[in-house]
C-alpha cells in the first residue's frame, strides 16, 4: 500500500507540501507571526512593507504578515469545518439511498433537485441572516446545503459497489445490511467523495471569504484572508499589501488543495 | 446413487427482475417490463454430491445460485433447505442458514473487500457467526490458510496484492470459515488462466474429500463441468431443460440445445475439426419470451407442438430433457 | 512462398515509474500468405500487446524496437500517412471487447464509413452499399435498420460482427484478431469462428488469431506460437504441438485442460502463477514454476530453437518434456 | 466669466432612490435628492442652518406664533406647465400633516389648517406655538405637489395614488423625472419652468439634465469616476479621500455636515435579565473616557472627521458645545469604574452592522482601547432589519450608530436622543425629567434667547449622563471632476443640483 | 423527446413547492420585519405597527402562507414592500439581467476552456499543460470580489477598454458592459470545465474505441473531433449545466462589484430588507431558470449521448 516518494504524484507532493506548511502555520501561529495580530499601533498606520513589518502594516496599524499568518489558523478551520459536517452527513445519508434504493432513491433525487436548484449563495446567506452572522453560523449554513452533493456522489458510487461481488459475498455470509453498508460498501465508496472534499475545502475557504467580505463570516478583530481583503479593497492603490498578501494566501492555499485533490483522483485513478 | 431425500429442493422456482417504471408509466398505468431470469426451475441437490450448472450467458445460472443462498427471494415457488422453506427464514435462523449454505463467487478481482486485510476478512466472518472464541480466531485463520494452500504471510495482506487464483482461495477460506455444508461456486474458475483453473479444481476437489461438502458448480465451460460433476444441469432461458448423471448427459444428449451446446464447444483435438455450425442464431431476449419452448426459435427439429406448448420436465427419472421431441421417443 | 508479415525482434518497454519494463520481448514470427496463426499464452503474457505494437498503436509511454516487414516495406519506420494507408486498408484488427471498441455515441453506419472513406474511393452511394453489404456478410440481418442504429443497441456477438464488418470493409489482407470471442458464448463463439474461417477462404486474407483457449486454436489455427511472459516459448504447426508439445509450459497447458475419461481426477496443473512485468524471473521465466528446471533454466534464458516437424521451442530440456510425454503428472 | 450651460451630470450613488412621494417616502436614499425634483415654499440655506425663499417669497410668523403667512411667487409652474394654485399648496400642506401618513408627520404636526388668504397668500394656523415651524417648511414632506395630477391617478387610497405618481412624479423642482431603471439609472432633465434665475439672467438650472448611476461597490464607483464615467460620485470612503485629493482631475469635497457617529448605551437596569453595568453613569462616562476618539478618526476617518462637542452636529443650530467630550484618560476610566464597582472591568456586546467597513473598524479600535480598562466588548454582527429590531425592542446592550438632521433644527434630534417619550432617548430607557420638561418648553418658546438657554441646559444635562459614547462628526465626502461646478450638499445631507454646471 | 420534456416538468413540480415552502418559512424566521428595516432607526412603535398591519405581517405565518398560495395561484406574486413595485415587474427588469450575464459567461467559459482542456489533455504533463492549469487555478482560486475588482481597475479604469460597471441601455452596451462582468464569472466556471474536460478527454483518448479508429487508419482530425470530442463532452455537460445553476445564483457579488442591476443583488437586498414577496417570487423565478438549464443541459447530454435517451 505504500507509495514510494518518487511514485507519488507531483501535483499531490506539491499540494501537500503546501497544505502541509499551511497547518504547521494554522497549528504554531503564534511560533513564526512577529507581532500580535490584533494590537493596533497608532504611530504606524498603513506603513509600506519594511523590515519591521515585511507585509506592511494595515490601517489600524497591524502587522499584516501577523494577521495573515493568524488567518492560516481561522481559514485552515473553516476549510475543515465548512466541510467535514456535510461530508460526514453527506456520506451516511448518501450510502443508505444508495444501498436502498426504489423510493428512498426517488425521495432523495427530488431533495437534490431541489438544493441544486436553490440559488446556493442566496441560501447559504438567508441561512446565516437567520441565524446570525459568525463561522460557526456560517458552518450550520454550509452543512445544511452540502450535505446534497455528497449524499450524491456516495450514492451513485455505493450503487455500484453495491452490484461487486463482494457486497453480495457479505450479505451470503449472512452479516446485516448495516455491516454491509459501512464496513464494505461504504469504504470502497468513499474515495471520489474524499477528492471532492479536498476541493471542497478550497471552496469553502473561497466561499468563507465572499461572506467575510458580505459581514457575514469571520467577525473583526479575528484575522480572516476574505476579511482582510475586503478590509484592503478600499486601500488597493495607496496600501496594495493590505489585500495583495491576504489574497497570495488564499490562492496559494486554494492551488494546494485542488493539487491535492488532482493528485489524489490520481492515484485512485491508478489504484483502480 | 440411490434415491434420497435431498438436501436442498428447488421447487418450481421463477425470478423476473421488473425495470424500473417512472412516474409517466405509472399516470398511464403502463404494465412494467421485466427480465425473465427464472422461469420455473425445478431441481434437487443431493448430499455429498456435486452438481453442475452449465448453460450460456443470461440463462439464469447466478440468478438460481443466488435464490439458492437467498441473496435474491424468487417471486415464486420455494427452496427448501431440508424441511424448511428458506424464505421463512429470519434473524438467528437464517444467519444459521447462511453458515450451512455458502456462496463463492466468480469474480476474484471484485469478491473480496479491497480495502480489508485477509485476517480481517476472516476474523469477520468467523466473529460474527460466532464459530471461535476471540482468543482461537488467529489458530483457526492459520488452519484456514492452509486448507486453502495459502501461506501464513497471506493473512496480513490486501487482496489486491495476490493473483487472481490466490484471491479465489481466499474465497473459498472465506465460505470454509463458517463450516458449511454446501458450497454454491458461481462460474468460480472462468476468469482464471488455465494453469490457474487446475490448481483451483484440483483444490476444490480435494476440499470436497476432506470436508464431505455438498457443491453447486455454475459454469459455462463444459469441459469443466463434465470433469467436476456427478451430475449436471443444462439451463436455457431460466430453465432446467436437461438434468442428468455426467456420463449419460455428455455421451447421450437428450434435448437439442444440449446436443447444440456440446456440439458448439470446439475440441480440444485438432483432428476433429468440424465446420458445420453447431446452433444457428441467438438467444432470445428474456424480456420478451417465445411461446411454445423457449429454445424453438433456434431449434432445427422444432415442429408445430414445439411453438405452441412449453415442455415440462418429466417429473422422474435419472435423466431427463424438458423437449417434446425426446418425451415423444420415449413414449 | 514468402510470408505476407515477418515480426523480426519485436520487443515492447513501458516506462513504468522511470524503470522500464519489458511486455513484449524479441520476439519474432511469420505469418504466411492464407495462413491462421494461433497466439496462445496466458493473461498478461504479452499477446495484444505484440498486436498493437505491429500496428504501432501503443500509447505514448511506450517503447517499441524490432522490425515488422508487410510486403517488404518496414511498418516500424513508415511515416505517419502510409501507416494510416496500411491501418484499416491492408492489415485490420480485430478487438477483444466489442463492448468497449465500438464508439458508444455513434451509429454503427458512421463507425463503417469512415473506414471506406479513409480507403476507398467510393461515392457516398457505394459507400452506403458497401455498407449493407458488409452487414450481410457478416450475418446481420436486417442491415438497413440496424446500420442506424448505436453499438448498445446490439447484443454482444452482434457487436463482434459489427466489429469484424468494420476489420473487412477494405478487404485487408492481414486480419489481426485479438481475442474475437473470449467474451462470447459458445454457440456464438462457434459461429464467428466459422464465419472468419469462412471470410478467410473467400477473401484469401492471412489471420493472427489470439486466444488462450487451446480449444479454439485446435478448431481454427492452422499455426500456433505460444507466448509466455512476453515471449515465444514454442511454435509449430497445431497437429504437432497437441501432439508432441515440446516445452514445459505448453505441456502444462495442454495438461490443464481436463479430458474425458479422466473425470473427477486431478488435472496436471502448473504451480504458482504467471510473473508480474515487474517481477519476472532471471534465466527461464519460466523455470519457477517448471517441474524440469534446472541450475542452468535459472541463469540462462532459451532461445527458440528449430525443432523436429516444423516446431520451435525455447527450452533447454525440451528432450525430457517430450519423454515425459502428456499423460498423468 | 459666465457659467456653463447644458450638459448631463452622472452622477454615481451608493443605492438606489425607494420611493419618490416626499410623504410617505421612508429613506434618506430619497429625502437626499427630492429637493431636486419637489420645489419647497422654503429653501434651506447652503450651510444647513438658515432659510430662504422659495416658492413663497415673504412669510411672516405672527406675534402669539400661532399663524404663518406665506406669500407665494408669482407665475410659478409645475414641470408640466400646469400653474401652481394656492389648492395645491394647501393640499400638499395638508396630506403632509395628516396624522398617521407617513412617518415624517411629526415634523409638521403642530399645524392646524391650511388655508389661503383673500391676497391668495397662504396661511398656516397651529395648534401651538412651533419655533421650528419656518425651518420645517424647507422639509421635504412639506414640498408642494400638483392635486389634481395627483387625485387623477389610480388607486382606492392616497397610498395607492401615491405609488402610482411616484413611478411618474411631477413636482416644480430644478429637475423633473424623466426614467428610472431600477436598481441602475434615474434620469432627470431640466425643468423649463423653475422659476429661479442663474447669474446670466436666464432661468435654472444650467444642467440639461442630472442622471443617478446606482453603484454599491465603493471602489467600483471611484473606479468609474476616474475614469471619466461619472461626474460625481457620494459617500468616498475616508480611506480613500488623501488619494482623491490629489487627484488632478478631481474635487474632493468635505461637505460640512449634521452627521455624527456614536454608541448608543442601554442604561436600563437589567438587560435580557442580567444586570446592566451601563445603567450606572459613571460606567457610562469611563466608557466616553476609556475612548480614544482621536485615535478612532484617524483609524476611520483617515483624520478627517471631528470629535464631538454635544450630543448633536456642530452644525445644528443652537448646539452649545465648546471642547471635544470626555477627552482621552484611561486611569480616569479606570477610577471611574472602580468607583462604580467594576474595578475588573465587565464583559459585554456590541451591535455592529455586518459588512459596514466604519462600524467595524469603530467597533474593533473599540475593543482595544476599553480592554485596556478592562471591559471585555463582543462584537455581534448583525445586518440592519436585526439590528433595527433588537433596539426598538430594547434588547441590546450597546450599538453603533449614526444620525444626520432632517431639519435645521435641534428639535429633532432631541426629541429622539434625549427627550424620553419620543423613542425613550434612543431605545436607551435613558430618562432625564428636566431634560423632559425644558424640552417641551421649548417646542413653544417664541423667544429665540430663552430657546437657546433651555437647549444649553438640556445639552449639558445629556452629555456628561446620557446613553452614548461620543464618537465623532464627519462631512459628507463627495469627489466631483473639476469640471463640476456649483453642486453641493448640505448639512442635511440635501443633494442640490440646481446650481450645478459642467464647465466646457 | 417530448415525453422526457414532460417527465422532466412532472419532476419540477415537487421541487418548485418543496423550495417554496422553505423559502417562506425561512425568510418569516428572520429576525425583524420589512417594516423596521426600511423605515431604520427613526420610526416610531405606532408607525412600525400601523405599517405592518397594513402590509398583512401582523398575521400568522398559515395564514399568510394561505394567501400567498392563494394570490400565487391567480399569477399575482405581490407587491415588494421596499420598492413598492410587483414582483412580477421585478422579475421581468431584473432576471433577464442576470440571465444574460450568465449566459456570457458560460459561452465564454466554454470558448476558453474547450481549446485550452485539449491542448492540455493532449499535451499532458508537459509545460503548456502545466501553464494552463496553474493559470486557471488561480484564477478559481481567488475571490471573486477580489479578481473583479483588478479587471475594473485594469481594464476598465487603466486601459480604458471596457466601461466601469454599469449595464448601459442597448443590447449592444448591455453586451459590452457585461463583458468583464461575465469574463470575471466565467473564470472560476471554466477552470472547473477545463479540469474536468481534460481529465475527460485523457480518459477518453486512451479508451478503446479510439485505438480502434486510430487502427482503421482515419485522419488524427477526425479521430479527435468524431471520437475524442463528443464522448468527452457528454461527462462535462451535466457538470456545465450543474454549474451554469450555481452561476445563476451565485452572480450576487459580481453584481454588486459591477453595478449591475441584476437579481442576484436584489435577492440579496431583498433579504436584508427583509422584502418577502420579492423574496420568494425571485427564488421561484430562478428556480425555474435553473431548472430549463438542467433541462437544456438534458437535451444537449442526450443529443451526445444515444444511450441516455429513452
Ligand atoms: N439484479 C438484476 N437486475 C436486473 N436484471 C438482472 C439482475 N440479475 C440478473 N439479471 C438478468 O437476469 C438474466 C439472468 O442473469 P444471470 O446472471 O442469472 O445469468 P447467468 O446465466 O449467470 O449469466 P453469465 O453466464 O453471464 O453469468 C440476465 O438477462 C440478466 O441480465
Ligand atoms: N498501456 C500499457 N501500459 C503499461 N502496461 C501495459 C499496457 N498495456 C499492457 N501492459 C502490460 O503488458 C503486459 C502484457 O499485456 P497484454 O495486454 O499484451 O496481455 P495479453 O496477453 O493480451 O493478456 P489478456 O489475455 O489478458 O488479454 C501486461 O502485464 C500488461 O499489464
Ligand atoms: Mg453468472
Ligand atoms: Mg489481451
Amino acid at each position: 500500500m505504500t507509495l514510494s516518494l518518487r511514485q507519488i504524484p507531483r501535483p499531490l507532493l506539491l499540494g501537500g507540501l503546501l497544505i502541509g506548511a499551511s497547518l504547521v502555520l494554522a497549528v504554531f501561529p503564534a511560533t513564526f507571526a512577529p507581532y500580535d495580530p490584533v494590537a493596533m499601533d497608532y504611530n504606524a498606520l498603513m506603513h509600506a512593507p519594511s523590515w519591521a513589518h515585511p507585509m506592511g502594516t494595515d490601517n489600524f496599524g497591524r502587522d499584516v504578515l501577523s494577521r495573515v499568518i493568524h488567518a492560516y489558523t481561522i481559514d485552515m478551520q473553516i476549510a475543515f469545518f465548512g466541510t467535514i459536517f456535510s461530508f460526514s452527513f453527506g456520506i451516511v445519508i448518501g450510502a443508505l439511498v444508495g444501498y436502498a434504493g426504489g423510493l428512498a432513491d426517488t425521495i432523495f433525487g427530488r431533495i437534490v433537485d431541489a438544493v441544486i436548484t436553490f440559488p446556493f449563495l442566496v441560501l447559504v446567506i438567508a441561512i446565516v441572516s437567520v441565524l446570525g452572522p459568525g463561522l460557526v453560523n456560517m458552518y450550520v449554513a454550509l452543512a445544511v446545503v452540502g450535505w446534497v452533493f455528497y449524499a450524491r456522489i456516495i450514492a451513485a458510487e455505493v450503487k455500484v459497489q453495491k452490484r461487486l461481488d463482494y457486497a453480495d459475498a457479505g450479505r451470503a455470509m449472512g452479516y446485516t445490511p448495516m455491516r454491509v453498508i459501512f464496513r464494505h460498501l461504504l469504504p470502497n465508496a468513499i474515495t471520489p467523495a474524499i477528492v471532492y472534499l479536498v476541493t471542497d475545502m478550497a471552496l469553502a475557504i473561497l466561499l468563507g471569504s465572499s461572506l467575510g467580505y458580505l459581514g457575514l463570516g469571520a467577525q473583526p478583530p479575528t484575522a480572516e484572508w476574505g476579511v482582510q481583503i475586503a478590509d484592503g479593497k478600499n486601500f488597493m492603490t495607496t496600501g496594495w499589501w493590505i489585500s495583495v498578501f491576504p489574497g497570495v494566501a488564499i490562492v496559494l492555499t486554494g492551488l494546494g488543495f485542488s493539487l491535492i485533490g488532482d493528485g489524489l483522483a490520481e492515484v485512485l485513478r491508478t489504484r483502480k | 446413487m440411490t434415491e434420497m431425500k435431498p438436501l436442498l429442493s428447488v421447487q418450481d422456482i421463477t425470478k423476473a427482475f421488473p425495470f424500473p417504471r417512472d412516474l409517466l408509466q405509472r399516470l398511464r398505468r403502463q404494465p412494467g417490463q421485466a427480465v425473465h431470469a427464472l422461469n420455473g426451475v425445478t431441481l434437487d441437490i443431493r448430499r455429498g454430491e456435486t452438481l453442475g450448472i452449465v448453460g450460456e450467458s443470461g440463462c439464469g445460472k447466478s440468478t438460481l445460485a443466488r435464490c439458492l443462498v437467498r441473496l435474491h427471494d424468487c417471486d415464486s415457488g420455494r427452496v427448501l433447505f431440508g424441511d424448511t422453506d428458506i424464505a421463512t427464514l429470519s434473524g438467528a435462523a437464517r444467519r444459521a442458514f447462511n453458515a450451512k449454505v455458502q456462496m463463492i463467487f466468480q469474480d476474484p478481482y471484485s469478491s473480496l473487500n479491497p480495502r480489508m486485510r485477509v485476517r480481517q476478512i476472516l476474523t469477520e466472518a468467523l466473529s460474527v457467526h460466532r464459530m471461535r472464541p476471540a482468543a482461537e480466531i488467529p489458530a483457526r485463520i492459520a488452519e484456514l490458510l492452509d486448507l486453502v494452500r495459502l501461506p501464513m504471510d497471506a493473512a496480513d495482506k490486501y487482496p489486491h496484492e495476490f493473483s487472481g487464483g490466490q484471491r479465489q482461495r481466499i474465497g473459498i477460506a472465506r465460505a470454509l470459515a463458517v463450516e458449511p455444508q454446501v458450497l454454491v461456486a458461481d462460474e468460480l474458475v472462468s476468469a482464471l488462466d488455465v494453469s490457474v483453473q487446475a490448481q483451483v479444481v484440483n483444490l476444490l476437489l480435494a476440499l470436497q474429500d476432506q470436508l464431505h461438502l455438498t457443491v453447486v458448480f455454475v459454469a459455462h465451460d463444459l469441459r469443466l463441468v463434465r470433469h467436476i460433476s456427478h451430475r449436471v444441469a443444462v439451463m436455457y432461458l431460466g430453465k432446467v431443460v436437461e438434468v442428468g448423471p455426467t456420463e449419460a448427459l455428455f455421451s447421450a444428449p437428450l434435448h437439442p440445445y444440449t446436443q447444440a451446446l456440446l456440439a458448439a464447444a470446439p475440441e480440444i483435438d485438432p483432428a476433429r475439426r468440424s465446420r458445420r455450425v453447431a446452433a444457428k442464431g441467438e438467444l432470445p431476449s428474456p424480456v420478451n419470451l417465445p411461446q411454445g419452448c423457449l429454445f424453438n426459435t433456434r431449434c432445427p427439429l422444432a415442429f408445430e407442438r414445439c411453438f405452441k406448448e412449453r415442455p415440462a420436465l418429466p417429473a422422474s427419472g435419472d435423466h431427463r430433457a424438458a423437449c417434446h421431441l425426446t418425451q415423444a421417443e420415449k413414449e | 512462398m514468402t510470408p505476407a508479415l515477418q515480426v523480426r525482434h519485436l520487443s515492447t518497454t513501458f516506462g513504468h515509474h522511470g524503470t522500464p519494463v519489458t511486455a513484449v520481448d524479441d520476439i519474432s514470427f511469420d505469418v504466411m500468405p492464407g495462413e491462421v496463426l494461433g497466439l496462445v499464452g496466458e493473461s498478461g503474457s504479452g499477446k495484444s500487446v505484440t498486436l498493437r505494437s505491429i500496428m504501432r498503436l501503443m500509447p505514448h509511454h511506450s517503447a517499441v524496437t524490432g522490425s515488422v516487414l508487410w510486403q517488404g516495406c518496414d511498418l516500424m519506420t513508415m511515416t505517419e500517412a502510409e501507416l494510416r494507408r496500411v491501418r484499416g486498408g491492408e492489415i485490420s484488427m480485430i478487438f477483444q471487447e466489442p463492448g468497449t471498441a465500438l464508439n458508444p455515441v455513434l451509429p454503427v453506419r458512421v463507425q463503417i464509413e469512415e473506414n471506406l472513406r479513409a480507403h476507398t474511393e467510393l461515392s457516398a452511394a457505394g459507400r452506403a452499399a458497401r455498407c449493407l453489404e458488409l452487414m450481410d456478410l457478416v450475418g446481420i440481418p436486417d442491415a438497413k435498420r440496424r446500420l442506424t442504429q448505436y453499438p448498445h443497441q446490439f447484443s454482444g456477438g452482434m457487436r463482434q460482427r459489427v466489429m469484424i464488418a468494420i476489420a473487412l470493409a477494405s478487404n485487408p489482407k492481414l486480419l489481426l484478431a485479438d481475442e474475437p470471442t473470449t467474451a462470447l458464448d459458445v454457440t456464438i463463439q462457434d459461429q464467428i469462428l466459422k464465419l472468419i474461417l469462412d471470410l478467410r477462404d473467400e477473401l484469401a486474407m492471412s489471420v493472427v488469431f489470439v486466444t488462450h483457449d487451446l480449444g479454439v486454436v485446435a478448431a481454427t489455427c492452422d499455426r500456433m506460437a505460444v507466448m509466455y511472459a512476453g515471449r515465444i516459448v514454442e511454435s509449430g504447426p497445431v497437429p504437432a504441438v497437441f501432439a508432441q508439445p515440446n516445452h514445459a509450459y505448453t505441456r502444462g497447458l495442454l495438461g490443464s485442460v481436463p479430458r474425458s475419461g479422466t473425470e473427477r481426477s486431478p488435472l496436471l496443473s502448473i504451480e504458482g502463477t504467471p510473473p508480474g512485468l515487474t517481477s519476472r524471473p532471471a534465466g527461464c521465466a519460466f523455470h519457477p514454476r517448471c517441474a524440469f528446471a534446472t541450475d542452468l533454466c535459472r541463469r540462462e534464458s532459451p532461445a527458440l530453437q528449430d525443432r523436429a516437424a516444423g516446431q520451435a521451442a525455447a527450452c533447454f530440456h525440451s528432450d525430457r518434456v517430450i519423454a515425459a510425454g502428456l499423460a498423468g503428472s | 466669466y459666465a457659467t456653463d450651460r447644458g450638459g448631463v451630470m452622472t452622477y454615481g450613488r451608493y443605492a438606489d432612490s425607494l420611493f419618490l412621494d416626499p410623504v410617505l417616502n421612508d429613506a434618506n436614499v430619497d429625502i437626499w435628492i427630492l429637493s431636486n425634483l419637489y420645489d419647497t415654499l422654503l429653501l434651506p440655506t447652503d450651510d444647513g442652518q438658515g432659510v430662504q425663499a422659495g416658492l413663497a417669497t415673504e412669510w411672516k410668523v405672527s406675534d402669539d406664533g400661532m399663524t404663518v403667512t406665506l406669500k407665494l411667487r408669482d407665475g410659478i409652474k409645475f414641470s408640466d406647465g400646469s400653474p401652481i394654485e394656492a389648492s395645491d399648496v394647501i393640499w400638499s400642506l395638508k396630506r403632509a400633516a395628516k396624522p398617521d401618513n407617513g412617518i415624517w408627520g411629526f415634523l409638521v404636526s403642530a399645524i392646524k389648517d391650511v388655508t389661503s388668504g383673500a391676497d391668495g397668500s397662504i396661511v398656516i394656523s397651529l395648534s401651538r406655538p412651533d419655533p421650528s415651524i419656518i425651518p420645517a417648511l424647507t422639509v421635504f414632506n412639506t414640498a408642494i405637489m400638483p392635486e389634481k395630477l395627483f387625485e387623477a391617478m389610480p388607486g382606492k387610497d392616497d397610498a395607492e395614488k401615491a405609488k402610482a405618481f411616484a413611478e411618474h412624479p411631477v413636482g416644480s423642482g430644478p429637475f423633473m423625472f424623466q426614467s428610472w431603471e431600477r436598481g441602475s439609472t434615474m434620469k432627470l432633465v431640466k425643468n423649463p419652468y423653475y422659476w429661479a434665475m442663474g447669474d446670466d439672467g436666464k432661468p435654472l438650472p444650467y444642467l440639461d439634465g442630472v442622471t443617478f448611476e446606482v453603484i454599491p461597490d465603493d471602489a467600483t464607483r471611484i473606479l468609474r469616476l476616474q475614469s471619466g464615467e461619472l461626474d460625481g460620485a457620494e459617500f468616498i470612503p475616508y480611506a480613500r479621500v488623501a488619494e482623491l485629493k490629489a487627484d488632478p482631475k478631481l474635487d474632493m469635497n468635505l461637505y460640512p455636515s449634521t452627521k455624527i457617529e456614536y454608541v448608543t448605551l442601554n442604561v436600563r437596569p437589567q438587560v435580557d435579565g442580567k444586570d446592566n453595568p451601563l445603567s450606572n453613569v459613571k460606567v457610562r462616562q469611563a466608557l466616553n473616557y476609556a475612548t480614544n476618539k482621536d485615535a478612532i478618526i484617524q483609524i476611520v476617518t483617515q483624520g478627517v472627521g471631528s470629535p464631538m462637542k454635544s450630543f448633536m452636529s456642530s452644525a445644528t443650530p443652537l448646539n452649545s458645545g465648546t471642547g471635544p467630550l470626555f477627552p482621552y484618560d484611561l486611569d480616569k476610566a479606570k477610577s471611574l469604574l472602580a468607583e462604580a464597582g467594576y474595578k475588573d472591568g465587565f464583559s459585554i456586546d456590541l451591535l455592529v452592522l455586518a459588512g459596514n467597513q466604519d462600524e467595524t473598524g469603530i467597533a474593533t479600535a473599540l475593543q482595544q482601547m476599553w480592554a485596556a480598562a478592562g471591559v471585555k466588548l463582543n462584537l455581534k454582527q448583525v445586518d440592519n432589519a436585526t439590528r433595527t429590531d433588537l433596539y426598538r425592542s430594547g434588547k441590546f446592550s450597546m450599538r453603533l450608530g449614526a444620525w444626520t438632521d432632517d431639519i435645521a433644527d435641534p428639535s429633532e434630534i432631541t426629541s429622539y436622543f434625549a427627550y424620553s417619550p419620543t423613542i425613550e432617548s434612543q431605545h436607551s430607557g435613558w430618562k432625564s425629567e428636566e431634560v423632559d420638561k425644558l424640552f417641551e418648553q421649548s417646542q413653544s418658546e417664541r423667544d429665540p434667547a430663552k430657546r437657546t438657554a433651555q437647549y444649553a441646559r438640556i445639552q449639558e444635562i445629556a452629555n456628561a449622563e446620557g446613553p452614548m459614547v461620543y464618537l465623532y462628526e464627519s462631512p459628507y465626502p463627495v469627489a466631483l471632476s473639476k469640471k463640476v461646478k456649483g453642486f453641493i450638499q448640505i448639512p442635511l445631507g440635501n443633494n442640490i443640483f440646481r446650481a450645478a454646471s459642467l464647465t466646457k | 423527446m417530448s415525453l422526457f420534456f414532460l417527465r422532466r416538468l412532472i419532476q419540477l413540480i415537487p421541487t418548485l413547492a418543496f423550495i417554496l415552502v422553505v423559502v417562506f418559512v425561512l425568510v418569516r424566521l428572520l429576525p425583524g420585519d420589512p417594516t423596521s428595516a426600511i423605515l431604520g432607526d427613526r420610526a416610531l412603535d405606532a408607525d412600525v405597527a400601523r405599517i405592518n398591519h397594513d402590509l398583512g405581517l401582523d398575521r400568522s405565518i398559515p395564514v399568510q402562507f394561505v394567501l400567498f398560495l392563494k394570490a400565487v395561484a391567480t399569477g399575482n406574486l405581490g407587491n415588494s414592500i421596499t420598492l413598492k413595485l410587483p414582483v412580477t415587474t421585478l422579475i421581468a427588469q431584473r432576471l433577464p439581467v442576470t440571465v444574460m450575464l450568465t449566459v456570457m459567461a458560460a459561452l465564454m467559459s466554454l470558448v476558453m476552456a474547450v481549446p485550452l482542456a485539449f491542448v492540455a489533455a493532449l499535451r499532458r504533463d508537459e509545460l503548456a499543460d502545466s501553464a494552463i492549469r496553474g493559470t486557471f487555478q488561480v484564477g478559481l482560486s481567488m475571490p471573486v470580489f477580489y479578481l473583479g475588482l483588478i479587471l475594473l481597475t485594469v481594464f476598465g479604469a487603466r486601459l480604458g477598454w471596457f466601461p466601469v460597471g454599469g449595464y448601459g441601455d442597448s443590447f449592444g452596451e448591455h453586451i459590452y458592459h457585461l463583458f468583464l462582468p461575465a469574463f470575471t464569472l466565467a473564470l472560476s466556471l471554466a477552470a472547473i470545465l477545463m479540469r474536468n474536460l481534460r481529465a475527460a478527454i485523457i480518459g477518453v483518448v486512451g479508451a478503446e474505441y479510439v485505438v480502434f479508429a486510430r487502427s482503421k487508419g482515419i485522419m488524427p482530425g477526425v479521430i479527435l473531433m468524431r471520437h475524442v470530442l463528443r464522448s468527452a463532452l457528454i461527462s462535462t455537460v451535466s457538470l456545465f449545466g450543474l454549474s451554469v445553476g450555481t452561476l445563476l445564483g451565485g452572480a450576487v457579488i459580481t453584481e454588486t462589484v459591477f453595478a449591475i442591476p441584476g437579481a442576484g443583488r436584489l435577492m440579496i437586498d431583498s433579504i436584508y430588507g427583509r422584502d418577502y414577496p420579492v423574496v420568494q417570487g425571485m427564488t421561484m423565478a430562478l428556480a425555474v431558470v435553473v431548472s430549463l438549464t438542467f433541462f437544456l443541459t438534458d437535451v444537449v447530454e442526450a443529443w451526445l449521448d444515444p444511450r441516455v435517451a429513452r
